[in-house]
């Protein structure tokens, strides 16, 4: 590799040649501040549109000013990253931004969080020159049951076009019109549930500012837990929990599961449950559907549609209701963990409470957007009420405490309440890419085989690449095994097992970048990639340090069965935890 | 009816004209009438000579003797010498500025070296629908030479004559082709820039509806040189005849096997596609125009890398404007010598110009460069429409500047006009005169970059937006001195800050301005005046009591009755209800209205 | 249509093709036909150019005038479209500027018929490269 | 918004013009440019369609009519006129000619008057600065005009 010598701000440094002055800089300790520029290594994910030119430099011999974040290191380069010039610039252009920016950071959802923000106090901005009647590029606001838009506050960084077109590949926004008006926007700027989106959330996950946020429900969670009519009841899913600390400003990785437990039941919950038991019913109900499927092409039967395909992630069940309509039979029929959980609770623990279906309330805290819309589908309603009422995200569970008074650094560790609240390993790690796979292979193996598992972890399984292949031998039948997560991987591998190129029996599909831990539901991660990789290694600890790792081992859910559903796809387990997919055909 | 046997040609030209050529018509009439020769000799009125320093003009045909600054009283002499006796007039014939001596024969006057066509040798001189007229004139001739030599040799002689781009930043042609030529790939291509957007600009179109197989034979030329085998003229939609004939010139050409598979027995094959542009000035930078021609929305993005390196569907493509194309089979048949030998030390051949706005001959001319902006709008211009006085000639579109009275002799080149805070660009050439406001002028060019603005960048999407509503601020007579230091550092961050080529240069109309004409926006600003009045707001009418008789027609014609006066008297305009609507003003038959 | 395939078919083409393709086809002895070039840019036919060509080839078609009438690009002289270029054997061309329909009948009649010039011809300002060689 | 419907004879119209480009996404401003020639102007149902044939999100389709000046998504007038604002055209009183436009047809620009005939737009430069200042009605280009010759023009149609 060829090595380039520069110098910056007087300091030489030596880098890779194809090294952007941004990243050399970093090198040495300068953190050039930008703005659309966003890189998540671990991911691969870059979005470089050299939009904002918040992040120019000075560059010896170079008649304009050079932005660091897309102009490659050349040899003997003269940089200098701090001087009047460029200051002034960066000023300048920030108070262009800002005179184009609604003032309402003090109401504005992203108060705090917002990197627009945080970058006007650094570059010192304390005026904007008014113009009188200085135009304003205002839209029409836009609300999803999920994300809402307020595109007032866009300022062009195209992060998340990036992330809906070329990593998600879903197409619902495009950069539209032209110069001062131009925005990111669905097509004809119609409403969001008209468009393609899958309510992934990603365009929200990376939006510096507020101009894409999540829908605020905390204050209907306050309201019903201030009803003494109604039991409110709450889940959680795997990933918060390695998440939820970073809002409190714990390390990234750090797992709350306990503290988490002590705040929710602070908060006035009657129960506080976990979704990772929803997990475990759901690799007992989707690892027997794999094995029915598996069994039945073994022996001949040429109807049954492989690879199956999971179906936890309700971006990931959107997108192929929108883009693969012709293939609604090949996922799982099972529902995802938060929707079982749901049925669960209303059916099962409501009988055992005897408590009226209606008066149960049940709140789901999900490092997801996508949830949100999830249990506002019809089918997961019973008459009109629906199995899990309400759906907030990591952000509003931290925000709710927050407005609780509770400090959240002083509390203990408690447990989950039962019998909702026992989870295996398993379970956990359904929260990071591969997880739902290894955690149903390591059931599936077990019920085909007969045999214990001599080793718990399949390492083969894990990482944070796009795409990974793995075959895993179940006693001589070599099980073939996909895993994508990002929508675009997942394109990309549908689009290989239709053109015949890949060959599965089964492939796990999570939308989000890393799987749940990176839901656009988290705590901003503000372009730092590693924050991602830090949870995704904090769950798989926390599977580790567990007693039981194998969902069919989880006593409450061998109960479960015992008790209600009977066994795994039964008559009750039909109705209660297995769902059908529409075509919902968009361009 | 006897035959005519001689014509006196007298320009009528605006400014001949104005220096007394029409009593001179009459005086040569009565001249010829008394001498019984008007049956056989004719005085004709002619356009404009473009001479008009020397003016009037008088051309006697068919000797073509040149008489120049003639004056109604030369008119018998000329009558009497010339025509009855066959003796020229000496004293009246062009005097030669450096040998002093003088010249008879128009032909051989130095003033018509001022404008040499290259660009345009065939435009208006062949049908363009015709191929067989273009061979005539050793169309494709070139391109057979091209392929007797090998690439390089032929890059070679594109880089030693000289030729910089024409389409604005003044590239060397060569140096563009040999990195095309160097960049190994599958498939390369030749993209002709033909999305000329300028407003005021239309020297592509006329080559493109002139001679477009001037640009098919020279695109096969490049394609030869870099290697590839394909060609896209990417041109505005708002261009129909030049697409035409464009295609009818490419259908001829594959007809005759000048484009195909194995073009005139060699081995090269290349083959020409039209891409149409949608109405987007930023689609004529290269990125954004390879962007637009993938179908997708037209923006720049960072170079590099260049096209050259990943062009059209990230393949090496080698982006030149149709007036560049234009110049290079020229170049092979005559030798980059001769075409070295024409222009100034850095920018070599000629620059084709569209010359309007008010001048009296509006139209498109090429010169040497080097050549004066006095030159081209006084000599092959005419001067200025209406004997008004010259004020800015706007170079570079809405990426130029505006230049002054102290450039009029600057030499027309490249650097120079960079230096003097303009640019070549395209080639628009729009002349302004005593009534045009230049805060307007740059307000008028800001309106457009607002409107042709991509986005992308904040700089460009904001900045000149609010550049623009400062100058509409300042030309409503509301604007401050901060507003004159914001207008400053906003240019200039813009200019250092923007993505692309169009974003950097278009503070430019406003720093000329600013730097050429400042006592205008200090007008503007402090005294709340528009010194040209074309600012409505900073206008005033006022009726000068000694001119008004009371006719009452402008009180009558008043929208919002801010005029009144008895009959007679002469009558007042009460400034707080007046509207500027400029009635009374055109109603008044006394001229007793001012604008003040 | 034969395919040129070298250069030197190319030269033979050229010279083939005497310098007015059009008057070869349409007479015998070209040097006597008159030929009139109508400017038809974008700002010619606006200018009204297709009626003033329309003009010529009926005229020309009324009294069977051995005139040929083509088209040709922009020349230059924009602020005199329509204009019109008349060459006639053994005389410089000439470029007449503003025409209209009365004025090009005025042309044929008068210039091409009678040789006697009429107002409002323009002035060549320009050399080609043709011309200096 | 306009009322436009789409029948099945349109639906055929625009799948033939994709055919004709082979449905390459590339081709996308071709499409659009002759998909325009059709109908005139580019109704949603009409990018939609475009986007099915050519398998590309429609919010790309949209973001590119609304990028490019020559595509419309408002019908335009029977007769549509379109004013130059170059910059020739400018400094000789465009704007003057333009006021006269919108008095005599009572519409801004961007609008079609009512009973449909005219629709009136701006363009920057047709390249017939020789005559400016210059306005285009359907084809026909006038040229040299003032404000005192606008309601003449008009009464041609």
């Amino acid at each position: 590799m060829e090595l380039i010598k520069l110098t910056i701000d007087n300091t030489p440094v030596e880098v890779e040649k194809g090294t952007t002055i941004y990243q050399a800089a970093k090198k040495i300790g300068i953190k050039i501040p930008a703005l659309c520029y966003m890189n998540l290594e671990h991911l691969g994910i870059e979005n470089r549109p050299g939009g904002c030119r918040i992040c120019v430099v000075e560059v010896a011999g170079r008649r304009n000013l050079a932005p660091s974040c897309s102009t490659s290191v050349m040899e003997g380069m003269v940089v200098k990253t701090n001087t009047p010039k460029v200051l002034n610039a960066r000023k300048t252009v920030m108070e262009l931004i800002l005179s184009d920016h609604p003032k309402d950071c003090l109401i504005c959802p992203s108060n705090g969080k917002c990197e627009l923000q945080s970058l006007a106090a650094t570059l010192g901005v304390r005026e904007i020159h008014s113009v009188e009647n200085a135009a304003m590029s205002t839209y029409r606001k836009d609300a999803s049951p999920s994300l809402k838009r307020d595109m007032d506050k866009c300022i062009m960084c195209r992060r998340c076009e990036t992330m809906c077109n070329e990593v998600q590949t879903v197409g619902a926004l495009s950069a539209v019109n032209r110069g001062f008006m131009a925005v990111v926007a669905p097509a004809f700027e119609q409403d969001l549930v008209k468009s393609p989106c899958t309510f992934c959330g990603q365009c929200v996950a990376v939006c510096p500012t507020g101009a894409l946020t999540e829908v605020d429900d905390t204050n209907k969670i306050i309201r019903a837990l201030a009803d003494p009519s109604k039991t409110v009841v709450v889940q959680t899913a795997p990933a918060v929990r390695a998440a939820l600390g970073e809002e409190f400003g714990l390390e990234p990785g750090t797992r709350v599961t306990g503290k988490m437990a002590a705040a929710l039941r602070r908060l006035g919950f009657a129960k506080v449950f976990d979704t990772d038991f929803a997990a475990d019913l759901t690799i007992m109900e989707e690892g027997t559907e794999l094995l029915d499927r598996i069994s039945k092409f073994l022996k001949g039967d040429k109807s049954v549609k492989l690879p199956i395909l999971t179906s936890c992630c309700p971006a990931w069940v959107n997108f192929f209701e929108t883009n693969y309509p012709d293939m609604l039979d090949v996922p799982s029929s099972a529902k995802s963990p938060q929707q079982m959980f749901g049925a669960i609770a209303k059916t099962y623990f409501a009988g055992k409470m005897n408590v009226k279906r209606e008066d149960l309330v049940v709140v789901s805290v999900m490092p997801c957007l996508a949830k949100k819309f999830e249990c506002q589908r019809d089918e997961f309603k019973v008459n009109g009420n629906p199995d899990v009422d309400y759906s907030i995200s990591t952000r509003e569970l931290a925000h709710l405490i927050k407005m609780a008074n509770i400090d959240f650094a002083s509390l203990p560790e408690e447990d989950f309440d039962q019998p909702l609240g026992e989870s295996t390993g398993a379970a956990v790690i359904f929260g990071t890419t591969g997880g739902v796979i290894e955690a149903a292979v390591r059931t599936a193996y077990e019920i085909f085989t007969g045999n214990k598992l001599n080793k718990i972890d399949f390492k083969e399984l894990r990482g944070l690449e796009g795409i990974r292949t793995a075959s895993i031998d179940f006693n001589g039948t070599m099980i073939n095994i996909g895993i994508a997560h990002q929508l675009g991987n997942a394109r990309k591998l549908l689009d290989g097992v239709r053109s015949g190129m890949y060959n599965f029996h089964a492939i796990e599909i999570m939308a989000c970048p890393g799987g749940c831990v990176g839901g656009a539901g988290q705590p901003y991660h503000h372009g730092d990639s590693s924050i991602i990789e830090a949870r995704h290694k904090a769950l798989y600890k926390e599977d580790e340090e567990k007693t039981i790792r194998k969902s069919h081992e989880n006593p409450y859910i061998i109960k479960l069965y015992e008790e209600f559903l009977g066994k795994p796809m039964s008559e009750t387990a039909h109705h209660l935890l297995h769902t059908h997919y529409f075509d919902k055909h968009k361009v | 009816m006897a035959q005519i046997k001689m014509h006196l040609l007298v320009c009528g030209g605006t400014g001949c004209r104005a220096s007394e050529s029409k009593r001179l018509v009459d005086e040569l009439n009565a001249q010829l009438k008394a001498n019984n020769l008007d049956e056989e000799v004719k005085v004709i009125i002619t356009g404009c000579f473009g001479f008009c320093e020397k003016g009037p003009i008088v051309k006697v045909i068919p000797d073509n003797t040149f008489y120049t600054k003639v004056k109604p009283e030369d008119a018998e002499e000329i009558v009497e010498e010339h025509v009855l006796k066959g003796r020229k007039v000496t004293r009246l014939l062009y005097e030669n500025p450096e040998t002093k001596e003088h010249v008879s024969d128009s032909k051989h006057m130095g003033f018509y070296q001022k404008q040499v066509r290259i660009a345009l040798r065939n435009c208006g001189f062949i049908d363009p629908e015709n191929i067989e007229e273009y061979i005539v004139r050793d169309g494709y001739a070139a391109l057979g030479k091209v392929l007797s030599m090998t690439p390089a040799e032929a890059i070679d002689i594109v880089k030693k004559s000289g030729l910089r781009g024409r389409g604005g930043a003044g590239f060397p042609t060569g140096l563009k082709w040999e990195i095309a030529s160097k960049n190994k790939a599958d498939q390369k291509y030749v993209v002709c820039n033909a999305d000329e957007g300028d407003p005021g600009a239309f020297m592509d179109r006329s080559i493109l509806e002139g001679d477009p197989n001037s640009i098919v034979e020279a695109m096969a030329i490049c394609g030869y040189c870099i290697g590839a085998t394909k060609g896209l003229i990417y041109i505005r939609a708002e261009y129909p005849l030049a697409i035409k004939r464009l295609q009818v010139a490419i259908g001829q050409a594959r007809e005759f096997g000048l484009l195909g598979p194995k073009i005139l027995g060699s081995d090269f094959d290349f083959d020409i596609e039209l891409r149409y542009g949608a109405g987007a000035f930023v689609c004529g930078e290269e990125t954004a125009l390879i962007h637009s021609m993938e179908g997708k929305r037209g923006e720049p993005t960072i170079k590099p890398p260049f096209p050259a390196e990943a062009g059209y569907l990230g393949k090496p493509s080698n982006v030149n404007n149709v007036e560049t194309f234009a110049n290079i089979p020229a170049i092979f048949l005559k030798g980059w010598e001769w075409f070295s030998s024409i222009g100034t030390e850095k920018s070599k051949g000629t620059k084709v110009f569209a010359l309007a706005g008010k001048i009296n001959n509006v139209g498109l001319i090429e010169v040497p460069m080097g050549t004066t902006l006095r030159e081209v709008i006084f000599e092959i211009g005419g001067g200025i429409k209406g004997g008004k006085k010259f004020k800015a000639v706007q170079t570079g579109g809405p990426s130029g500047g505006c230049l002054t009275e102290q450039h009029l002799d600057t030499p027309i080149d490249y650097d120079n006009l960079v230096a003097a805070g303009s640019m070549m660009g395209s080639g628009g050439m729009i002349v302004m005169d005593e009534d045009d406001c230049m805060v307007s002028v740059a307000k008028f060019y800001l309106d457009f970059i607002v409107e042709e603005s991509c986005g992308k960048c904040a700089p460009c999407r904001i900045g000149n937006k609010r550049m623009h509503e400062t100058l509409e601020k300042i030309c409503q007579g509301k604007g401050t001195m901060e507003d004159l230091d914001y207008l400053d550092n906003l240019s200039k961050v813009i200019k250092d800050t923007a993505l692309c080529g169009l974003g950097q240069t278009s503070p430019n109309p406003v720093l000329s301005t600013m730097q050429y004409f400042r006592d205008e926006y200090l007008a503007h600003v402090v005294d709340k005046k528009c010194p040209a009045g074309r600012c409505k707001a900073l206008r005033s009418y006022v009726i000068n009591a000694d001119k008004c008789m009371g006719c009452t027609l402008c009180a009558k014609n008043c929208p919002t009755s801010a005029i009144t006066g008895d009959k007679k008297v002469p009558h007042v305009i009460d400034q707080s209800k007046c509207i500027k609507c400029g009635t009374c003003y055109e109603k008044c038959k006394f001229g007793a209205i001012e604008i003040r | 249509m034969n395919k040129i395939k070298s250069l030197d078919d190319l030269r033979k083409m050229k010279q083939n093709l005497s310098s007015d393709i059009s008057i070869r086809e349409k007479s015998n002895n070209p040097e006597k036909m008159v030929q009139i070039r109508v400017a038809m840019a974008t700002c010619g036919i606006a200018a009204g150019a297709r009626e003033v060509m329309n003009t010529f080839l009926e005229k020309i078609e009324k009294d069977s005038l051995p005139i040929v009438v083509t088209q040709g690009g922009c020349m230059g002289y924009c602020y005199a479209e329509p204009t019109v270029e008349v060459k006639v054997p053994g005389k410089d061309p000439v470029v007449f500027g503003h025409v209209d329909s009365k004025v090009a009948l005025e042309i044929v009649d008068k210039y091409i018929v009678k040789g006697e010039l009429i107002d409002g011809i323009l002035p060549v300002n320009y050399q080609t490269i043709q011309e200096k060689a | 918004m306009s009322n436009f419907k789409l029948q099945d004879c349109h639906k055929k119209q625009i799948k033939d013009i994709c055919d004709s480009f082979n449905n390459e996404p590339g081709e996308l401003i071709n499409v659009l440019h002759k998909t325009q020639g059709v109908f005139g102007y580019l109704p949603e149902d009409v990018q939609r369609e475009v986007a099915q044939n050519l398998n590309i999100p429609v919010a790309k389709v949209y973001g590119v009519v609304t990028f490019y000046s020559f595509f419309t998504m408002k019908p335009k007038g029977e007769h549509a006129i379109s004013l130059c604002l170059g910059t020739a055209c400018y400094v000789r009183g465009a704007e003057l000619v333009l006021d006269e436009f919108k008095k005599q047809l009572g519409i801004e620009v961007g609008q079609v008057t009512p009973d449909g005939k005219f629709s009136l737009d701006c363009l920057r430069c047709v390249g017939a600065c020789g005559l400016a200042p210059v306005v285009l009605i359907g084809d026909k280009v006038y040229g040299r005009l003032d404000p005192s010759k606008v309601k003449e023009i008009l009464a041609n149609y």
